[in-house]
């Protein structure tokens, strides 16, 4: 970066020490089937998945284990064939290590797949929905880290009507490579799963977004796309994060997509290339999704590189097949440095949303003191959709959760560029986690306090309707006594006069 | 080690990664810009100036040090701190007359550290420039004291005093001779004027302004050198330290007026290279009006913000009744700057500038 | 004389004008009480000491109670009412534990049907000699049926968080 | 008309009711919790202040120096002052109710403000005709509402800050204010 540029230009992002090679250039390990997965039943966006299985139950690899409950949510299919051991809990690949449900399957070994699987060589010709209700059947999930379920993001497209498929081969986060080693490999896959893509969403064209620190999988895709002519391969800057939904598609498309609202909006669909694998895998051999690409990377892994893991299997065991860990790692995080989550330990499965397994040295991780703010602004300045974290992280130690949503806290996308160029080291995504999370569980709390009120209302209704009742009852009794009474009166003074 | 022995030390929130910055890394660096400067004002003012400097910073630290330890939150980081005590003393230092006697370094220091800066909570938490206010107060307080500024000696016929001497002027047991005293520029050209001579006049006598580019003249070793000050802003833009909005609004505020000006009443107004070269101008733009803790945090923001500096400066110097205006200017903006952090915020992606999510004019 | 005259007239003209103003401006008696009334949680537990939440919003409006009275409520419900109330609350002074959940001690419930009609959202269900359950989603935990169990096997628990609904904590200030 | 600017700045920086003169500080410290209050305060203060110097320059000219009644002075001005805030007060209330609640008790006290008695009182002195009188008042006022405005701001931010707890609250407020008399003092002398 020249010294002008330096001085003149208003940029956002970060440029982090991406530490991606010599992992990125090792070839491709398959790690060997673990004698047991634990298949959490909440590994896509949304509300978890139904156990469809019982414990006892014979599988085979492929088959489904948990059926999709309401409409955002994703089945889950076993990785292996075995034996359904338990269904119980298990850490969930989350800081809390809080437990999840989950599926516990005993591998036999035979990773026999399952005889069932509808395969389909001229995908191209079904109609759009089939091929969202073949995505759908396999549980496919979006690959970059977000697990949003494909199905819903290719028929919604449709009824949106975009016009632009943006491939997110983005992959800015440091360390990751698994989509660069997946592009550089298995091109002509992707660039399939791309062209079905675009089938099913309606899309007239796609533009494929790399950034230019990957040349090998740009040259790998260009090549297999050329037959296509509505299928772009675009070089983009290498930038944290240019991988992010909003950025990658105003750098591709020059279109800004409105606060609040999904890149339908501007006529846009984002998917990432990994995600294109797993389409194309479901639908041409109707594989599900049960294993991915991942890497395992960071100062304390002996062997850095991308593993083949399948969905379920043990943070543990992926690392020990990678080689093990050197040294006592800082830290332990699932997904990339910037964005990943800190596991709290490595008992905690694989899933489907799983790009990479860090062990971070002690420098890497970088955990030192938080000081005081001196309000250098940069991270204003790095901030990619330009709110000011030093004002709304100092609104939310004031506690003060209106001021920092009045600034912006709603618009943040947790990207972590303010605190990685942070010189007083303030955790600020910390401090938005934290204030997001009270909001919610403010939510929550105050829309159950909406339905106990309903609820009070209801009942004092009904004691009431019942006092009311009651009191009719007795005034109708009277009232039946007192005219059975002067009846009675009646007949008898009848009587007497008779 | 195996990873199933591998235990979370605690929560740790993303991200798991760091650019590495440090704020004592950048106090450094101001520091560094700020050397050249300060060197040239010892070899031009002699030992005394060394002694106020030295005495300044160390009075800084000491009452840092001690504010820390009563509010507790002492030890943390060592006696040195993140060094913005030091900078903070320096930067005093540097607008000082520098021959002041040491008690006039120690107030300032109490002032700026302890009145202006750790009782509002410390680094950061701040809203005027301690340097600036306590200069102001010392100003207010101590009007004679503030304004007797020594010729440079390596131009003068006197002799330059000695280590002793020199650590004797500064204790304050030799009195600064009337004929080593001489009015500044600014405080010269106010003094002619209200005497009601022209500024041709007055300034033919002795007073050139292209002297302000090396800077042998009197003044404090802030403004001694124009040339020095700018050096160690350029590095300091250069190294990132500090971004081109506020120094350059307060050289365009002050500049823009003193040209009108000067090319409607030149008698009475000076001309705008006196004013940029003179007084703590360049100082203030590159190291005052860029603190981050009391200026406005967006570019924008910035750039107002120095502009006003600079206007006010004009003003102050122009038509007030200071000769020197640059503190006080900087402590009316640092006064104004929440003001302006609301009211100028940068346009959220996605959203209008009143806040609105866009309409979609992409599709 | 004159004096007094100037006074009197000044006086009188000054009234006469702000008794107009006072009319074209008047403002009616505000709905003070129903607003709060709406932020209370409405369950009429009674632990604010007040006859129902109507009684308690009445106490706020008239400055008898503070805001943080209403102990199911917790934090949001006192801010929400304190800012209301135009007042600056201590919110150390609030009790607030996050929310809580009544839990039934199987071992000790003996199914008497009793604690069923204290419970103002109809959050326990239960049938004589049968052991009751306690709806999640309806319960407050506002600790009106604790008392009316004979074998005290209702017990006021923390509502349990599953890892969706964590939340990261606040940074430790340095 | 030049002149008429010249006043106004006068008024309003170089010898700022607030900073200089020191009048009106219980509003300048009691409502400058926020912005918008401050804001508010301001335009009541502003026009309180404007209408009162206005009502009280024609009492003065038509009713107390033709009848010699000059030692009536400061109670006819008090009781135009109280009758203008009284005024204000409806007003407000009825027409922004989120203000009057934020505004409090400072509302009606802009009768004891003695910013506007005093500016009333300096025009008498300083023999100031009506328009003259007027743009006295509305200057001072601006100064006033200047004042509130730039304390409120240095407040809100200062609510934030890690202030020890010896000093927060008012004697942190005090020392804001007295450092922002400082900056003023840089206008004292301003030839306008």
């Amino acid at each position: 970066m020249g010294l002008m540029e330096k001085i003149f230009t208003r940029s956002w992002g970060v440029h982090p020490r991406d530490y991606k090679r010599p992992a990125a250039d090792a070839p491709v390990r398959v790690m060997p089937m673990p004698e047991r997965l634990y298949l959490s039943l909440a590994q896509h966006l949304g509300a978890p998945a139904r156990p469809a299985v019982l414990v006892g139950q014979k599988v085979k690899k492929g088959e489904k284990l948990a059926d999709p409950q309401g409409p955002v949510s994703a089945a889950i299919h076993a990785p292996t064939s075995g034996v359904i051991a338990a269904i119980g809990e298990i850490s969930a690949p989350h800081p809390s290590g809080l437990p999840v449900q989950a599926i516990i399957l005993e591998a036999d070994g035979r990773d026999e797949w399952s005889d069932a699987l509808t395969t389909c060589d001229n995908p191209l010709g079904l109609d759009p929905d089939e091929i969202g209700r073949r995505v759908a059947d396999a549980g496919v999930v979006g690959m970059g880290g977000a697990t949003f379920p494909s199905a819903l993001k290719l028929s919604s497209s449709r009824k949106a009507g975009v016009t632009t498929l943006v491939m997110n081969g983005g992959e800015c986060e440091p360390y990751l490579s698994c989509d660069d080693r997946l592009m550089r490999d298995e091109a002509e896959t992707i660039i399939d799963g791309i062209r079905l893509m675009l089938h099913a969403t309606g899309a007239k064209d796609a533009i494929v977004g790399i950034e230019d620190n990957k040349p090998e999988a740009i040259a790998a895709m260009r090549k297999a796309a050329a037959a296509w002519g509505d299928v772009r391969v675009r070089p983009i800057p290498a930038r944290y994060p240019m991988g992010s939904e909003k950025q990658l598609v105003q750098t591709l498309t020059g279109r800004e997509i409105p606060a609040g609202a999904l890149p339908a909006a501007v006529g846009v669909v984002v998917h990432n290339v990994g995600t294109a694998r797993a389409v194309s895998e479901a639908v041409r051999l109707g594989r599900p999704l049960v294993s991915r690409l991942l890497t395992v990377n960071g100062g304390c892994v002996v062997a850095p590189g991308n593993v083949v893991a399948p969905v379920g299997a043990l943070v543990e065991d992926v690392i020990a097949f990678a080689g093990g860990i050197e040294g006592s790692p800082a830290r332990l995080v699932m997904g990339g440095p910037m964005m990943g989550v800190s596991l709290p330990h490595a008992r905690t499965p694989v899933i489907k949303g799983t790009s990479g397994i860090l062990a971070l040295d002690a420098a890497q991780a970088d955990d030192r003191r938080e000081e005081a703010c001196i309000r250098c602004a940069s991270c204003a300045r790095a901030c990619p959709i330009q709110i000011m974290p030093l004002e709304i992280a100092r609104h939310i130690r004031g506690n003060d959760l209106k001021g920092a949503v009045g600034l912006g806290l709603k618009d943040c996308i947790a990207c972590g560029c303010c605190a990685y160029v942070c010189p007083a080291h303030i955790p600020l995504v910390q401090y938005f986690a934290h204030a997001k999370g009270t909001l919610a569980a403010e939510d929550r709390a105050r829309q159950k306090a909406e339905a106990t009120r309903k609820l009070a209302a209801a009942r004092s209704e009904r004691l009431a309707r019942e006092a009311r009742e009651k009191a009719e009852i007795a005034a109708r009794r009277k009232a039946e006594r007192e005219a059975a009474k002067a009846a009675a009166a009646a007949q008898s003074a009848g009587g007497m006069s008779a | 080690m195996n990873a199933d022995a591998y235990h979370a030390a605690r929560i740790f929130a993303a991200p798991h990664a760091h650019g590495g910055g440090e704020i004592r890394r950048t106090m450094l660096r101001v520091q560094l810009a700020l050397a050249p400067a300060t060197l040239f004002g010892f070899w031009l003012y002699g030992w005394p100036a060394f002694f106020l400097w030295l005495l300044t910073l160390f009075f800084a630290q000491v009452f840092e040090v001690m504010s820390l330890r009563l509010t507790g939150n002492a030890g943390q980081v060592g006696f040195l701190g993140d060094g913005s005590a030091l900078l903070t003393g320096w930067l005093l230092a540097m607008t000082l007359p520098p021959w002041s006697p040491w008690w006039i370094g120690a107030l300032g220091a109490f002032i700026a550290i302890v009145v202006a800066k750790q009782v509002f909570g410390g680094l950061g938490q701040n809203v005027f420039n301690p340097a600036m206010a306590a200069r102001v107060a010392l100003l207010v307080s101590f009007p004679l004291q503030l304004t007797a500024w020594v010729v440079p000696l390596p131009l003068s016929g006197l002799d330059a005093p000695g280590f002793l001497d020199g650590l004797r002027i500064t204790l304050g047991q030799i009195p600064v001779p009337d004929a080593m005293t001489s009015a500044s520029l600014l405080g010269y050209a106010k003094t002619e004027l209200s005497r009601g001579l022209g500024l041709a006049q007055a300034l033919a006598a002795g007073h050139a302004p292209q002297l302000s580019w090396l800077g042998v003249r009197a003044g404090s070793m802030g403004e001694s050198s124009a040339l020095l000050i700018l050096a160690g802003g350029i590095f300091l833009l250069a190294t990132g330290v500090i971004r081109w909005q506020a120094p350059l609004g307060v050289l365009a505020g002050t500049l823009v007026p003193a040209l009108i000006a000067h090319a409607v009443a030149p008698e009475t107004c000076l001309d705008a290279a006196s004013h940029l070269l003179s007084g703590a101008l360049m100082l203030g733009a590159f190291f005052i009006a860029t603190d981050y803790v009391t200026s406005p945090a967006t570019g924008t923001g910035r750039l107002v913000f120095g502009l006003g500096v600079g206007l006010l400066t004009w003003i102050i110097r122009t038509l007030g009744g200071y000769p020197e205006g640059v503190a006080f200017a900087v402590l009316f903006m640092n006064a104004l700057a929440p003001l302006i952090d609301r009211g100028i915020r940068p346009r959220i992606l996605g959203r209008t500038r009143s806040g609105q999510p866009i309409r979609n004019a992409g599709k | 004389m004159m004096a007094v005259l100037t006074l009197t007239l000044l006086g009188a003209a000054l009234g006469l004008a702000l008794g107009i103003a006072g009319r074209l401006l008047a403002v009616e008696a505000d709905a003070d009480v129903a607003r709060l009334e709406a932020l209370l949680p409405g369950t009429n537990c009674g632990q604010c000491g007040f006859p129902g939440c109507a009684g308690a919003a009445a106490a706020m409006a008239a400055g008898d109670a503070p805001p943080s009275c209403c102990p199911p409520g917790g934090k949001a419900v006192a801010l929400a009412l304190a800012e209301k109330l135009g007042v600056s609350l201590d919110l150390s002074s609030v009790l607030d534990e996050g929310p809580k959940l009544a839990v039934v001690a199987e071992d000790l419930c003996i199914g008497c049907c009793r604690c069923l009609k204290y419970c103002p959202t109809d959050a326990i269900l239960g049938a004589p000699k049968q052991i009751h359950n306690v709806l999640k989603e309806a319960c407050t935990g506002c600790a009106a049926c604790v008392e009316h169990c004979p074998t005290e096997a209702l017990i006021i628990q923390p509502m349990p968080v599953g890892w969706q609904h964590w939340v990261m904590p606040k940074p430790a200030a340095a | 008309m030049s002149e008429l600017l010249l006043l106004l700045i006068s008024t309003a920086l170089v010898n700022n009711v607030v900073l200089i003169k020191f009048l009106g500080l219980c509003p300048v410290m009691g409502v400058s919790r926020n912005l918008e209050s401050a804001l508010g305060m301001g335009m009541a203060t502003t026009f309180v202040l404007t209408l009162a110097a206005a009502a009280s320059w024609m009492l003065e000219h038509w009713l107390l120096v033709p009848f010699g009644l000059e030692f009536l002075r400061i109670l006819t001005f008090i009781l135009v002052i109280a009758s203008v805030v009284q005024f204000t007060e409806m007003f407000v209330r009825k027409t922004s109710p989120g203000l009057y609640q934020a505004l409090g008790i400072y509302l009606p006290l802009i009768t004891t403000n003695c910013a506007v008695l005093g500016v009333s009182l300096l025009n008498v002195q300083q023999a100031h005709g009506f328009f003259w009188s007027l743009a006295y008042a509305f200057g001072s006022a601006v100064g006033f509402t200047l004042v509130l405005m730039i304390f409120a701001g240095l407040r809100e931010r200062i609510a934030l800050s890690r202030v020890p707890a010896a000093f927060a609250g008012a004697p942190i407020a005090f020392v804001t204010i007295s450092l922002l008399a400082l900056a003023f003092m840089g206008f004292s002398g301003l030839n306008v």
